[in-house]
């Protein structure tokens, strides 16, 4: 089994086309499990979603959460407590920038990675070149 | 005269009303520093709550306030849900099983709701928000403690001191949240979060007045 | 007026739910045009939308292309050469993390800043506190 | 023998027919390293390409593969769309007004075609792309052109030099494009660009052979 991914995000499209592109380098070896937008539907955080995506991502190989803007944070927080410890030791919230680390990250967790380092891989998602850095060799 | 049961709900409903009333007001001090939504956010999670409000005539304080956090933890839909949420279910822990509130008993929710708020933002005075307006009011209401005044003015003094808190986060530079994303250009307006809970301590303040 | 944002994402929800997310900050001051998936709808990446959203998006002030993927550069840099070149010199590829630096962008482009301002403000966005910097103050 | 006009259609045609025969193929082997689209974009592309044809009997050499390249650009819809299409464009670009191609018109269109091509994606041989494919198939061009031999024969040595490229690939490890998120463990796999490329100059001998 392999590690899965959360998504958190203020926008239900965004979080559901982040999925997308992740799910495109995963193919169907990685769980992406999404929270986007509130429960009506308004651009913002919903904490039953964050609860209901780490449920359906729950593994024994853990999950890495990435998340859209900083107030996140607070809601997957919260969402994290109320999870059996157990199974919140076996969940790291990513600080990695939300597209390029899911990419990297279903990458790195469909090869059958460590949660630690499907998390590393995320963080690389800063590094990722995106044109400038290839202009220049 | 001690705070109520009854008291704690009445306060209940009435920040759901003046939250509704200012719901445009809160909304465009967010769309300056933020993202225009704290108004609406705000009244759609005391609205939440107060659909609840009859279901719980029976609860004690602690069981009420619980109620109020996990309700806006889950229907505000910001920053401010789980912030507001973590402040009401401290409170609503720091109160168990009471039927009515001394004022050390207000002090006592109050310090858990602020240690609540600190712990889930890790903001701190000084960052141009709630706690700009929540510290100031704590601070005010133990001095009014420390002078053996009742709930009503210990509140009074609470929610004026908010005020004041709410309006020094005009000239702050935000450094947590939304605001920040403005750097300096966040200066030169109201904190939409310092004012929301100036209302609400202020709500709390008519009521034991009235 | 203030300078415009592109989106270009391989998926078009994503491109979508960035722009509902950084039209959150920028409230209608500023133009945030997309172009995500490709023609038929499939994941991918798509010429003529990408000039479209350029065109759209098209003002005095200049604008920031913010990319998904490094693939993206490619479309965009051919969307570039079919446009004139004075208004070519106005446009700015972003190398920035894309949902990030696109809301960060739209708050300093909805303050009026320069296209050099924005795509430094967008930049930024690799330093977005989520979380583990805010627990480390 | 020149190439002619009618040859560079049928090498169209047929290229369009092996990568539609290999779109399952070049799909597989970019779920390996990729996001499992290269055999649906190219297919995807080459069909556009092939419905073009018809109406391009009349036109040149040059304006026939500018053609090409503009079409595959709007429609691939992965990295090998500007990639495939600057190659074609400037192909047509080194042809331009030509109805038949000497050798050296081939190797200055293959020239052509592989400066678009690095241009366009900055990579360089050894990359894991389908420059590894083209780079040795236009260098053994090149050495079959200084051995005076005509354009059927230079394709044909083309074709080997690119199969032999396209399987170097297999070891590499990929540093631009998707691939390279794979990082070290791209390696063992081969790459489905440089699989495509070599199909489409196999094509060019095929027709020429033919
Ligand atoms: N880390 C934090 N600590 C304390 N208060 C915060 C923090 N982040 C935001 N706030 C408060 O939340 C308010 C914004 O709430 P709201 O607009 O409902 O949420 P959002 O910013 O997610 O749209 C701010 O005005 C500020 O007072
Ligand atoms: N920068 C580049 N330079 C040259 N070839 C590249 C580059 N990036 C990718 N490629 C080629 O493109 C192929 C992938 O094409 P395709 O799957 O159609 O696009 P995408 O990666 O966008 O899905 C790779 O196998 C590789 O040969
Ligand atoms: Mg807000
Ligand atoms: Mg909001
Ligand atoms: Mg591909
Ligand atoms: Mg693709």
């Amino acid at each position: 089994m392999a590690v899965s991914i959360v998504i958190v995000s203020h926008s239900a499209r965004l979080a559901e086309g982040v999925a997308e592109l992740a799910e495109q380098m995963s193919m169907g070896e990685v769980t992406i499990a999404v929270a986007g937008g509130t429960d009506d539907g308004s651009v913002g955080t919903s904490l039953d979603k964050v609860i209901a995506a780490l449920q359906k991502a729950s593994n024994p190989e853990g999950t890495l959460v990435l998340l859209d803007l900083g107030s996140a944070v607070m809601v997957t927080e919260m969402a994290l407590e109320q999870l059996d410890p157990s199974e919140r030791q076996n969940i790291i919230i990513s600080t990695a920038p939300l597209v390029e680390g899911a990419v990297l990250a279903a990458v790195e967790a469909s090869a059958g990675s460590t949660l630690a380092e499907v998390a590393e891989a995320a963080d690389n998602g800063h590094e990722m070149p995106k044109g400038k850095q290839e202009r220049e060799p | 005269m001690p705070v109520t049961h009854e008291d704690i709900l009445r306060w209940l409903q009435r920040s759901t009303q003046v939250l509704h009333e200012n719901s445009a007001y809160l909304t465009q001090l967010d769309s300056a520093i933020g993202d225009a939504d704290h108004g609406s956010n705000m009244d759609r999670g005391f609205t939440a709550v107060s659909a609840k409000l009859a279901s719980l005539s029976n609860a004690d304080i602690g069981a009420l306030l619980k109620t109020v956090g996990t309700t806006l933890v889950s229907t505000v839909g910001g920053a401010s849900g789980p912030l507001y949420g973590t402040a009401f279910l401290r409170a609503g822990m720091a109160s168990a099983g009471k039927q009515s509130l001394e004022t050390p008993d207000v002090i006592a929710l109050f310090d858990a709701a602020l240690e609540g708020v600190k712990t889930r933002g890790k903001a701190q005075a000084g960052e141009k928000t709630m706690l700009d307006a929540l510290i100031p009011a704590i601070e005010a209401g133990k001095q009014a403690a420390s002078d053996q005044l009742p709930p009503a003015q210990v509140l009074q003094r609470m929610a004026v001191a908010a005020e004041t808190g709410m309006k020094s986060t005009i000239d702050m530079v935000a450094t947590k949240g939304r605001a920040s994303y403005l750097g300096e250009r966040s200066a030169g307006h109201q904190d939409p979060g310092a004012t929301s809970c100036w209302l609400i301590l202020q709500a709390f303040s008519d009521i034991l007045a009235a």
